[in-house]
């Protein structure tokens, strides 16, 4: 008896957030005059209401998937990378450098070079954070944030100089690449079921690794209290590195998928907030990676479904990112206020 | 000489939505609480200073909405990371995205719509002044404002009792309450006045610098606001030295573009912002340590004491008064 | 048989912005043209979506939307900026069935383009040439100024259109062959203000005239070029500003226009509409010009020129001469001899440019400062 | 200023800390509260001077009743006013500062009269201040000196100090007793709250042992010792003799080391320890003794000069190396340096064993190790209890139980800080063990009986410099106050 009601409150606890920000973001619309179920139904319907809607929404996944799965790492480590933005975006670079390299090569050949050279990149950008954070006492917020503007500072050099297309540099991007360079998707529809797999990979693999082996314990030790996992013998410095440099790989793999799967060359905002928004996703799911692949779904289907919204009602598609905000904000504050009440 | 001291005036006046906003953010961070959110602030206040000053016709209606806004946000910051005792980078990270794409939800009807904006106001007299007159006095109340702020807050935090507590609190909460602080009352104030000017920043942009209200209008000039205040190793005067080098920084990629450099014309402007960083980690880095310890002993103590200072020792951490 | 009550299908066309659709110049004038549009030919409808850029909305992209659009029922899409040409063509080739006009591109000229897409764009040179002959006509410091967007063979045809215009009524109208006209131009980097990636159109326009200049004409969609004006001559400055793109482009400084140069895309619209209903349309590469009978004649000149409030009498009366000798043909700017900024041939002596080499111009010509590429 | 407490009650969850305290300090009088550790000494007095708020009971101030004090500043309006033993100031500001700030002006800082007045007041009490020089830069004893001014400024006549001895040279010692002594001819009341008995019987009038949070009982000038043990432990201790070992080849020899930081320099060290030795290190805190043992452990690189572990060279190599070598140190702060909160004691074990790790963890034998080193270090709590569940002396029983079994050397700051007589006892059991079987021990502590008790050697510092190297068997504690304050006898 005291278990299911122990179970309903625990289940409203976990629900109220929920709820509060669905009142937000209902307030919202109501006082700019949007119609809040028609809002909800688009935003569904958007997302999921074709195949083709579906699988723009599965595009998104993989993405917010594979970046939170790094940054879990990251976080893990107890750090704020920041910088995770600047990585997608060198990842795409190494990315589309690879492909320029081989605009005569088969897919075959060329898909893998492009993808492992991404990722590459991406960890070589993050290795920077580090290196400045462990060698240069640079907090790695502020680090991370240099690097995210050199990273698109070199991005708009690269597309507006030397990768420039023959007609001229526009913020339209570089030259396409040749289909061959394509990831193959679907017919019909954009998204990659390999990438998809690859994707689920990326987080069995992060959610094992942190729960059974010595390197996820050690990165858990120096997220929680470096000085003594140092003093205790864990080998700090090499571990810091090897967590930025995994999650600047699969921000590099991320780059490499937006590249060669969504735009098929490199643009000037090739990481499109998917960074930051892998930082929330990690901060919702309380840093337990059985979390990761759902909220990510839910995450890509309001960016998705926010476009729509545009189109449907008229109603400005940042709407997307102050619900999925607000639904982070919401579930933190209310950690706070449970913690409140139970220590009372 | 007319242009210099014209690009002189134009860096000062410019440069007042940063100092607002790093002014903002020292007064929280020597508080003790690191508020994230400036670039969402800003750029929500931008967007309400400005929608509100063009649907009122009242500039000071807009710059009052942009300190309120401004002071709303700050008050999510507050509550969660001193009543709540939540991780204050993640509320505040969480509330730049927030009030971002807040601003860019709810300011749709005001993108790019022309409106009111603040006319210059030269001073009678001062403004005669050779060289200093048509560098200072020639320019307008928000930049004035600018101007007194420094002063003000240097004034505050060195010259008064309460901004001596202030100090405090940042330092050793503990020990400010045994000496009779309110430690929380006086976070929560602190942090309310710096996010009103935080706020008041954002309206100076829309309404001040770049005349007119668009998405993301801000575009790093928050995070910028955040490392002028490492930078500035939380002092008012060297915070505000910050700010102008950056503006400094701004106004050269403008004419930089006539250089003859072989560079495209979109990377200009995105390098302040890097170069401003860049310093931030020269400064802060132990390579300048280094470099220090080849003075001699006096010259590196005056140096590194002008150079950096420690944060407040308590920044970001909770406290808990019985 | 009873009669349906039922009113008879819509016929829809989309219309894809790259800036939000009330910028006060080139995105406003393409809205008004699709208003007109709803207005004029009777039962259609009109699907939309602005701002489409990387700022505004990062990660959309034209395909994605012109499948909402075609979702929609549109049978028409227009796109209204040159950095759409791959979007647009590659949605063409998914929707085979829907015609897209890439407005202001030459997929069909360069023969890039799938069937159903075609081009038109107006001959702004000559309302640039105006503008330019209108700086020249004001000046008092013989200093002139262009905030120039990104650089494309467009911009530089714009550009090099306004310099020679002001160089024809600075030499001949002012009659100052003597002492050359200073020209400069500063690009910020894309049609309007983009924070974080464009130089602050405002901070470009003070530091023009903190360098001397006192006119400033507008390359770029927005109105920065006139609102700082504007500021400026309310601080008791002589200084003037020429926007560009919308008809309304004066409003906001009144004190200081000198007038501007517009589009009027609603008979190409129009066209293309009731072309595609009637099953005519067929791909094109159109460069409409103005109706030189009146070139402000809402039915037929697609390009046009107002006069601002700030035009002297005298400015005014020079101008229409200008404009009467360009549309008579008694003044071909265009005509040689012609160099470059580095003293590349661009049109030899005696000869004039054709539509090809005006379009894709190469460089700024010489006597312009600022960067060609 | 007469000061009462009665009836006085407080909980802290479970714990009964203060359970129906009563105490009365009459004006112009020391009145000393003794008690063992976590006798709820402290949590009186935070009570008294407003810090906390009590469950039940009441104070009164020279017969005037009150409720209880809302704050530390409403205690001081009183004329309450404490000393903490860590004290309460601004390390990075002035003394001119610190002394302002919390006094009671408006607007604008009263710095000229205040640093007239805090001339006047150091010149009563003899201290030698300087209102511009920065607070990181005092000594602990200057730094107590400096509360007291400013507490007595803002016109405490009731001065509690809790714990003042620690840290402090025997020459600071007799200036804070002297000066304790004047303000109690005054008039004021002093209440000196400490477990040493000898600085209680050598200065108080009256005397209140506190036990588990209750009386034990008082007593008056002259006291009897033995009374007063029996009071705070309810039985005489028996402290165990040290055995003696016989010493083996040394472990760990230095050559003219010198060791910096920011801070400090510690010249020129030429020392060697042998298997079996227990080096103790005597100073005041930040005399360069934490340098010395980071040194030891290679977690702080020399200068210059050389160490040499078991006759290898291990100057300035990696921490690692050292670990192999079969070092181990424990810090004096538990939760910030030796263990990882949020992790549990099974997986302090996986971290901190050394040599070969699996990649892969096994659990079921970590659990079954762990049971073991918990039953073995009688440690209460279970394989997945998380360390900052643990008490004080639990955690360090844990730091004991991750220490891998053939060290050869163990450097040790204040290993019994913060624990009681029992589990000091349990833990220099188990040290002393170590060093039967071989390891050389060198510890730092403030606690100048422990280093009496249970070393062969005593390195003194003072400001960096070994300026003494004594057998334990040849000095006593009085010398040793005196050489930690920089005076050779
Ligand atoms: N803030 C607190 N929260 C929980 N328990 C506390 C707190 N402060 C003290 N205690 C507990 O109350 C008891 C009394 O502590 P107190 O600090 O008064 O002891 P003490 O006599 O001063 O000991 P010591 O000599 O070690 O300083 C101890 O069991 C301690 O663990
Ligand atoms: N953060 C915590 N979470 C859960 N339990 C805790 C926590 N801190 C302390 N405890 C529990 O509270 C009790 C009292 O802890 P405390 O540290 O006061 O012990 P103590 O009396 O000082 O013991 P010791 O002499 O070992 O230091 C212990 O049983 C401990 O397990
Ligand atoms: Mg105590
Ligand atoms: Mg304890």
């Amino acid at each position: 008896m005291t278990g299911s009601r122990n179970f309903l409150s625990r289940l409203s606890l976990s629900l109220a957030p929920l709820l509060v920000a669905l009142l937000i973001a209902i307030l919202l619309l109501v006082a700019t005059g949007a119609p809040p179920l028609d809002t909800f139904a688009k935003l569904f319907t958007g997302s999921f209401g074709t195949s083709s809607k579906q699988a723009d929404t599965f595009v998104v996944w993989v993405s917010l998937a594979i970046v939170s799965a790094g940054l879990l790492i990251t976080f893990t480590a107890g750090q704020w990378n920041i910088g995770v933005e600047g990585q997608i975006m060198v990842g795409s670079i190494f990315a589309t450098w690879a492909a320029r390299g081989m605009w005569e090569q088969s897919g075959i050949v060329g898909i893998p070079v492009i993808i492992l050279w991404a990722m590459v990149g991406g960890a070589l950008w993050a290795l920077l954070v580090a290196v400045l954070k462990i060698y240069g006492k640079v907090n790695e917020i502020f680090g991370g944030l240099g690097f995210n503007f050199i990273a698109t500072a070199f991005n708009i050099y690269l597309i507006f100089g030397p990768w420039k297309q023959k007609t001229g540099g526009t913020l339209s991007g570089t030259e396409i690449f040749p289909e061959a360079l394509w990831m193959p998707t679907l017919p019909e529809l954009r998204v990659s079921p390999i990438a998809i797999i690859i994707a689920l990979f990326v987080l069995v693999v992060i959610y094992l690794s942190l729960r059974g082996t010595l390197w996820g314990l050690q990165l858990k030790a120096i997220g929680k209290n470096i000085r003594a996992a140092f003093v205790l013998g864990v080998p700090t410095n090499p571990l810091m590195l090897s967590a930025y440099a995994v999650c600047g790989a699969c921000a590099g793999l991320v780059g490499a998928f937006l590249v060669i799967i969504v735009h098929h060359r490199l643009i000037p905002s090739i990481s499109s907030g998917y960074g930051f928004l892998g930082i929330l996703i990690v901060l919702l799911s309380s840093f337990n990676a059985l979390w990761l692949a759902p909220l990510a779904l839910f995450f890509a289907a309001v960016s998705i479904g926010s476009t729509a919204l545009q189109l449907e009602l008229n109603i400005d598609s940042s709407l997307g990112g102050v619900l999925q905000g607000v639904l982070v904000l919401v579930v933190l504050l209310m950690q706070g206020i449970k913690e409140k009440v139970i220590s009372k | 000489m007319e242009f210099f001291i014209a690009i002189l005036a134009s860096i000062l006046s410019d440069s007042a939505p940063i100092i607002f906003a790093s002014l903002g953010e020292t007064l929280n961070e020597r508080g003790g609480v690191i508020n994230l959110s400036v670039e969402g602030t800003m750029l929500l206040s931008a967007m309400a200073g400005f929608a509100v000053a063009f649907t009122t016709e009242s500039l000071v209606l807009g710059f009052l909405a942009a300190m309120i806004v401004g002071a709303i946000v700050a008050s999510l910051v507050a509550f969660g990371s001193i009543t709540l005792k939540r991780d204050q980078v993640a509320v505040g990270f969480i509330l730049t995205l927030v009030a971002g794409d807040l601003s860019s939800f709810l300011g749709v009807p005001f993108v790019r719509v022309p409106g009111p904006q603040i006319e210059s106001l030269p001073i009678p007299f001062l403004r005669d002044i050779p060289f200093i007159g048509p560098v200072f006095f020639e320019r307008d109340i928000i930049t004035y404002l600018s101007f007194a702020l420094i002063i003000g807050m240097w004034l505050w935090f060195y010259k008064t009792q309460p901004g001596l507590q202030l100090r405090g609190i940042g330092e050793r909460p503990e020990a400010s309450f045994a000496r009779g602080g309110n430690v929380k009352l006086m976070r929560y104030i602190y942090i309310l006045l710096g996010g009103a000017l935080i706020g008041f920043a954002g309206a100076a942009f829309s309404l001040h610098v770049k005349l007119g209200w668009s998405h993301r209008a801000t575009a790093g000039f928050g995070w910028i606001a955040l490392a002028i205040v490492i930078f500035g190793g939380w002092d008012p005067l060297k915070v505000a030295f910050g700010a102008y080098l950056f503006g400094a920084l701004r106004a050269s990629a403008t004419t930089l573009q006539s250089s003859g450099l072989e560079v495209p014309v979109q990377v200009f402007p995105l390098l302040p912002f890097p170069l401003m960083i860049l310093t931030l980690v020269i400064f802060n880095s132990r390579g300048l340590d280094r470099v220090l310890n080849y003075l001699p002993l006096g010259a590196r103590r005056a140096l590194t004491r002008l150079l950096r200072s420690n944060p407040p020792a308590a920044l970001g951490t909770h406290f808990e008064q019985e | 048989a009873t009669p349906t009550t039922e009113a008879p299908k819509k016929f829809v066309f989309g219309l894809i912005m790259v800036g939000p659709k009330e910028d006060h110049g080139w995105n406003e004038a393409h809205w008004v043209a699709a208003q007109d549009v709803l207005k004029n030919v009777p039962n259609t409808d009109l699907v939309w979506i602005d701002k489409v850029n990387p700022a505004d909305r990062p990660g959309v992209t034209i395909e994605q939307v012109s499948d909402d659009l075609v979702a929609k029922g549109a049978k028409v899409i227009f796109t209204n900026s040159a950095e759409f040409k791959d979007g647009t063509n590659n949605a063409a080739k998914k929707h085979t069935a829907v015609t897209f006009i890439h407005i202001s591109g030459d997929a069909v000229l360069d023969k890039s383009a799938p069937a159903n897409v075609g081009n038109f764009m107006g001959r702004m040179e000559y309302g640039k040439m105006i503008a330019g002959c209108a700086a020249a006509l004001t000046t008092q410091t013989g200093s002139i100024a262009y905030l120039g967007p990104l650089i494309d063979a467009e911009t530089r045809r714009l550009t090099n259109s306004v310099y020679l215009g002001a160089k024809y009524c600075w030499e001949n109208a002012r009659g100052k062959k003597d002492t050359p006209l200073k020209f400069e131009v500063t690009w910020i980097g894309f049609w309007f203000n983009i924070p974080g990636v464009t130089l602050d159109p405002t901070q470009v326009v003070n530091g023009f005239f903190d360098k001397g200049a006192d006119v400033v004409l507008s390359g770029i969609d927005t109105t920065e070029a006139l609102v700082v004006a504007g500021q400026r001559a309310k601080a008791g400055k002589k200084v003037w500003a020429i926007p560009y793109d919308y008809i309304g482009g004066c409003k906001e400084a009144e004190a200081v226009c000198l007038g501007v140069p517009y589009f009027n895309w609603t008979p190409a619209y129009q066209k293309t509409i009731t072309e595609v209903q009637a099953g005519k349309w067929k791909q094109s590469w159109d460069w409409n010009g103005p109706d030189w009978k009146n070139i402000n004649d809402p039915k037929t000149s697609h390009v046009g020129w107002v006069d601002g409030k700030a035009l002297s009498a005298d400015g005014k009366k020079s101008l229409d001469a200008f404009i009467a000798d360009l549309g008579s043909g008694k003044i071909n700017l265009f005509a040689g001899p012609l160099k470059y900024q580095d003293g590349k041939e661009f049109v030899k002596a005696g000869a004039t440019a054709d539509d090809k080499t005006v379009w894709y111009t190469e460089q700024l010509l010489e006597g312009v400062t600022g960067k060609s590429k | 200023m007469r000061v009462e407490l009665k009836n006085i009650h407080k909980h802290f969850g479970a714990v009964h800390a203060n359970n129906d305290v009563t105490l009365t300090v009459e004006g112009g009088s020391i009145h000393g509260l003794l008690g063992e550790n976590g006798a709820g000494k402290s949590t009186l007095m935070k009570v008294l001077s407003g810090y906390i708020h009590a469950d039940g009971g009441e104070i009164s101030l020279d017969g005037k009743k009150l409720k209880r004090f809302n704050s530390p500043a409403d205690a001081l309006r009183h004329g309450v006013g404490m000393l903490h033993q860590d004290p309460l100031d601004f390390p990075p500001m002035t003394l001119l500062d610190n002394f302002i700030l919390g006094c009671d002006a408006s607007l604008l800082q009263p710095r000229a009269r205040a640093e007239k007045e805090f001339r006047e007041l150091c010149q009563q009490f003899n201290f030698d201040l300087d209102t511009n020089a920065f607070v990181s830069d005092l000594t602990v004893g200057e730094r107590q000196q400096l509360e007291i001014i400013r507490l007595l400024w803002l016109g405490a006549r009731t001065l509690i100090l809790d714990e003042p001895t620690t840290g402090i040279s025997a020459p600071q010692k007799i200036k804070l007793f002297a000066t304790l002594r004047q303000l109690a001819a005054d008039g004021k009341s002093v209440i000196f709250v400490s477990h040493k008995l000898e600085d209680v019987e050598d200065l108080c009038h009256r005397v209140t042992v506190l036990r588990r949070g209750q009386m034990a009982g008082e007593a008056k000038s002259p006291f009897v010792t033995e009374r007063l043990v029996q009071m705070m432990f309810g039985q005489q201790l028996n402290i165990g003799k040290r055995p003696n070992v016989e010493l083996g080849a040394p472990v760990i020899e230095f050559d003219h080391l010198t060791l910096k930081d920011d801070r400090l320099t510690v010249p020129d060290i030429s020392l060697s320890v042998r298997m079996g030795e227990v080096l103790a290190l005597a100073g005041l805190e930040g005399s360069g003794q934490q340098l010395f043992l980071q040194a030891c452990a290679g977690l702080l690189p020399p200068s210059a000069g050389q160490l040499r572990l078991n006759g290898i060279d291990l100057t300035r190599k990696p921490y690692e190396n050292f670990l192999r070598a079969g070092i181990a140190y424990m810090p004096a702060d538990r939760m910030k340096e030796g263990l990882v909160p949020g992790l549990s004691i099974e997986e302090h074990i996986v971290l901190a064993k050394r040599g070969k790790k699996d990649a892969l963890i096994d659990w079921t034998r970590t659990r079954q190790t762990a049971t073991a080193q918990i039953t073995d270090f009688n440690i209460k709590g279970i394989p997945t209890t998380r360390v900052e569940a643990l008490s004080g002396g639990n955690q360090q029983r844990t730091l004991l139980a991750l220490l891998p079994p053939d060290l050869k050397l163990l450097a040790l700051e204040h290993p019994t800080r913060g624990l009681d007589i029992e589990s000091t006892l349990y833990i220099w059991g188990k040290l002393l063990e170590r060093r039967k079987q071989g390891a050389a021990i060198i510890f730092a502590s403030a606690d100048l009986d422990e280093v009496l008790q249970y070393s062969d050697r005593i390195l003194v510092f003072f400001g960096g410099r070994v300026i003494e190297t004594v057998r334990s068997s040849e000095t006593s504690v009085e010398q040793l106050g005196y050489l930690i304050g920089g005076k050779k006898q």
